[in-house]
């Protein structure tokens, strides 16, 4: 059941050159979660700047409560999350949206393609389902995430970077055409998030090969329950909000 | 102490003056998770229109200092679908509609206030939106704009006794003026403010950041000129008004009901606290607790000027 | 790499677009601890009216959502105070002057061009304030309050061939027909925005935050109407603008110079930021520097739409 | 010379059931400054909201740069004030407005009637130069200073309180009256902050006796440097900026 409760920050921590890592603990908040899912969080409660929410992803949920949250500080919002200590209060929705697909039908091979604020929530999924591999890509060593935090995850992990200094050169589209090569593309199943840039590339390489797959979207939300109309994506059916109907939608329900 | 939150206006009686604005919250059970609905003085839906419409391409919302910017351009499945699927769910839960209707001519609106007047008592009453895109389009000009918004106004009248609440917005103009002339040709009341146009930039594409280019701004940034309207029509004028414009709190409805307005409208507040409607609902109860007024009526309007 | 931001406007050179806006900077030299006045592109001042005006009784300020209301009400010393104390103070530093005039009647407005029409080249242009107090109370409704302004507009133009700006208000109705009319009544350029009329309330008082009632809202809450309303008159006539409305940072001034102003001008942000002009000036070149723009005029509505 | 300059957050405490002190070192902040002189604090830089910076007299400040704000937490920015922790940052401008006269002349005898928000200019002057009484109103008890904060006052503290909880009962005015009476208006200077009620009645009191004084006026202000014209004040000879002009005004030169 979605709620919106006050919560206190347990932890709140720079993780790498990028990311940052945010912990607290909600029961109900934890309740039922499935990755792929988010929360809509006011990060200054009672201060009306920054004015609206800012959606992220579950990076983990335990059912103990215990709640992790993995975001980049890119802009006003996530620069004041970022200097949030422990013992501040945020305000967090959730939880919302579609998750991925879980366990997948006739033994299909889990392909992960992430990147940017996509990393989180496919690593969730690769810790709760075993998947064949991680895909990773990222522009320089420095964003590579330490391995603790990839210490749980049931797949080959495998990064990419833009300028070499880790794992394979170039873009994470490179990887994922090598593993098409070695895997073949019969019995796998993609499941994408990041930069719109980046998921574009790998649904194309997608439908071209004919290999079904998710892809979870990254709009601009305001309410995240499907009030607003302003997170809509266009589908075969029509447009629909991506904070309710998504932000996971099947490669064959996204027009491109 | 009780008190009582009862609001008349004309014929009828709201259980409470605490409203939700048109297109904030959601089409049905949006927010039932986070406020029992029922609890609410009425709902203004969305705005409706005879038919489905798409709305304005993406990206149609950005965040402003104190507010947002929308453009979502009238998105609605029309008439039918809204009649089929969403007049049930107000009737069953007995959740008064204040139902919003827009249209691209005159034809259109008494097209929907007909089928609308069938609906009683579950739509309790009419909001006209005259800020549309599409009324906006028509008329160069505001000269022009006022016309056609009184040619419509009195065509509603003819086809409903049905209350009737024009929504306006300042881009109309000399907003008393109209104020005036729209109640002159039949409305029981209005509902100010709709939208202040705007518009952002994103300095890192060098785009606009709406697909729209401009929108509509809201939010607490646009309260101060919600409450200044809000205060000359009623000076100008002594019909019901429904506000709306950056109510957040208990304290921004308050300013707004002792300034004159009957009714108060939570607009993107929802989408900054889900629980606002409910939690402006006993803050006003408090309020009139603390201050030992024991009807409604006696903080609306008393504002000493 | 040097960034080039000489700005022209008809015959006028500005060293950098940067400007404070009116009202908003003090009379002479209020912030010259906290930045070197002779940097800024321009200074316009606070209105001048020809007699000393004492301006509205106190509460005349509050805070709102991103922004504030004031209800000055024009206090200034006069044309005499003026023309004897503040001029000489702008000469020796060598820092053009935009002088804001108002006036309540045509005749004061003529006196004031003619006097500092001798004031040539530290006043270097001036800027016609049409949205005082006085001229709106001289009108009743929008047409005859324009058909005023371009009265005062070609009377003005008859009398200085000075360059002349005439600032705007969202008030006075439909800005981008009254700015095509102002234009062909003979202003070169126009100002926009002025601040839009608000209103506040003390719910603990239940009074108005301001003696004056309502008062006008300016700051980050504002800024998207501003740009609007650059984006739309520039998009109908292509007169230089000096935009105003908000701007903090330099990236909001960046926003306007890509939507097409010519000049930007610092307002109300110089109260919680007293360094914010030349923070702007700096952040301006930075981003000309990091985009490799070596001219501001390769920045100036570059905006795609 | 006036600053603007940010500051760090060396203490942020509650001093008892009214007021909370804050600590931060400056030496540009604190040179030359003297009691009745103020901040204007922008309390979350970076921030929009609160949108407004908002003035504090110096409490405290020391040649060592040491300063010192004790304030009440009433509104939307003080409460955000309350909330800062040690190592936030401010944005903080000053020294502004004019100060109390320090020395007096004829060897009057100060009495300071303070009273709310016009407490700590007064101690910070009954610190510096030596004063006859210090009167200080409260609403009870619990808002009385602990000893501590008034250890270094050269004068004699006495307090009334609304409820007789401490101190004599009443408003500060009968403290005042009692003093008038022992000591006689002859040669008697007085210096007031605090609210306008309490202000005016002992200017009324003190213009019957023709006593001498001083008055800070707490008028909300913008830009604190006499750019806005929002904080004016009447005055004999016209309309001036409280903000650059004030915030004390000799009591003659005051129209009420
Ligand atoms: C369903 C969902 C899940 C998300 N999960 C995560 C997550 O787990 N970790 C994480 O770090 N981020 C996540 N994001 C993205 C996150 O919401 C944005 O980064 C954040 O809203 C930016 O806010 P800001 O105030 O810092 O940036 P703004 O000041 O609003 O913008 C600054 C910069 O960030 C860009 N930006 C703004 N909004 C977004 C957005 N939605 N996506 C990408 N870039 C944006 C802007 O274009 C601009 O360049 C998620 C977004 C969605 C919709
Ligand atoms: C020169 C000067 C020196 C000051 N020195 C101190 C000081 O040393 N310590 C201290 O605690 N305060 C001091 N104040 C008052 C302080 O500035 C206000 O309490 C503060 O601005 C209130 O801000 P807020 O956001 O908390 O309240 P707001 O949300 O703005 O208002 C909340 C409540 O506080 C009241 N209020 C608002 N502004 C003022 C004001 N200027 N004075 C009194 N009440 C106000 C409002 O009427 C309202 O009831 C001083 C004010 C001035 C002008
Ligand atoms: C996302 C969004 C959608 C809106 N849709 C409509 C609409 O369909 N019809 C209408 O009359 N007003 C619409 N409005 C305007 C609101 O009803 C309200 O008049 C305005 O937002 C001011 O109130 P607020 O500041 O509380 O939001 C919309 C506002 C927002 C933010
Ligand atoms: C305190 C104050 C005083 C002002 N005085 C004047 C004035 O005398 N004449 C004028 O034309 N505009 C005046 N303005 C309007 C500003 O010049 C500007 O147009 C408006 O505030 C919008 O810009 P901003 O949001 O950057 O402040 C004043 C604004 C403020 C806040
Ligand atoms: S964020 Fe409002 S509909 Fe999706
Ligand atoms: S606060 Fe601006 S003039 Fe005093």
């Amino acid at each position: 059941m979605m709620v919106d409760l006050e919560v206190k920050i347990e932890a709140n921590e720079r993780v790498n050159g990028k990311y940052y890592r945010l912990v607290f603990r909600s029961k109900p908040l934890a309740k039922g979660v499935l990755p792929g899912q988010f929360l809509n969080v006011q990060i200054n409660p009672g201060s009306g700047d920054p004015f609206l929410r800012r959606p992220f992803s579950y990076y983990r949920a335990a059912p103990s409560g215990r709640i992790e949250i993995l975001y980049e500080a890119l802009g006003k919002g996530t620069s004041a999350l970022a200097r949030k200590k422990k013992g501040d209060v945020l305000k967090v929705m959730g939880p919302l949206g579609k998750p991925f697909t879980g366990r997948l039908e006739g033994g299909r091979k889990r392909v992960l393609v992430a990147g940017g604020v996509g990393v989180p929530p496919l690593i969730f999924l690769a810790e709760q389902f075993p998947s064949a591999y991680l895909l990773i890509g990222a522009k320089s060593k420095k964003e590579v995430l330490p391995k603790k935090q990839l210490a749980l995850v049931k797949a080959k992990v495998l990064y990419s970077t833009d300028d070499g200094s880790y794992g394979r050169k170039g873009l994470v589209t490179r990887l994922f055409e090598d593993i098409l090569r070695r895997e073949g593309p019969g019995d796998l199943f993609i499941q994408t998030c990041g930069p719109m840039a980046m998921m574009r590339a790998v649904i194309e390489i997608a439908r071209r090969e004919k290999i079904p797959g998710e892809a979870s979207l990254d709009k601009t939300m305001a309410c995240g329950v499907g009030a607003c109309l302003g997170c809509m994506v266009e589908t075969t059916d029509g447009l629909v909000p991506s904070c309710t109907e998504g932000p996971v939608f099947g490669f064959e329900r996204i027009r491109l | 102490m009780k008190v009582d939150l009862t609001t008349k206006i004309g014929h009828l009686t709201f259980r409470n003056p605490v409203a939700v604005a048109s297109g904030t919250f959601g089409t049905k059970d949006e927010y039932a998770s986070f406020v029992d609905i029922r609890k609410l003085g009425a709902v203004i839906t969305k705005t409706i229109t005879v038919k489905p419409r798409a709305g304005n391409p993406m990206p149609r919302i950005c965040e402003t200092s104190g507010g947002m910017l929308n453009a979502i351009g009238l998105q609605n499945k029309g008439l039918e679908d809204f009649l089929e699927h969403k007049i049930p769910y107000f009737k069953k839960i007995n959740t008064p509609l204040i139902v919003n209707i827009a249209g691209e001519d005159s034809g259109d609106f008494v097209t929907l206030a007909r089928a609308l007047h069938e609906r009683q008592p579950v739509v309790k009453a009419l909001e006209l939106n005259f800020s549309c895109p599409n009324v906006e389009a028509g008329g160069a000009g505001h000269m022009r704009k006022t016309e056609r918004i009184l040619e419509i106004m009195r065509l509603v009248r003819e086809t409903t006794d049905m209350t009737l609440f024009a929504k306006l917005s300042p881009e109309l103009g000399d907003v008393v003026e109209i104020a005036k002339a729209v109640t002159a040709a039949g409305a029981d009341g209005l509902s100010l403010i709709n939208t202040l146009k705007g518009m952002a930039v994103d300095i890192a594409k060098r785009r606009p950041k709406l697909a729209n280019i401009t929108g509509g701004l809201s939010g607490p940034a646009i309260k101060p000129v919600a409450l200044r309207y809000v205060y000359e029509v009623k000076k100008a004028c002594p019909v019901p008004v429904i506000a709306m414009g950056g109510i957040l709190t208990a304290a921004d409805a308050i300013e707004f009901l002792m300034t004159g307005a009957d009714l108060v409208a939570v607009g993107t507040a929802n989408f900054v606290n889900p629980g606002a409607t409910l939690e402006i609902l006993e803050g006003i109860e408090a309020y009139c607790k603390a201050n030992k007024i024991s009807q409604i009526s006696e903080l609306r309007g008393s504002l000493n000027v």
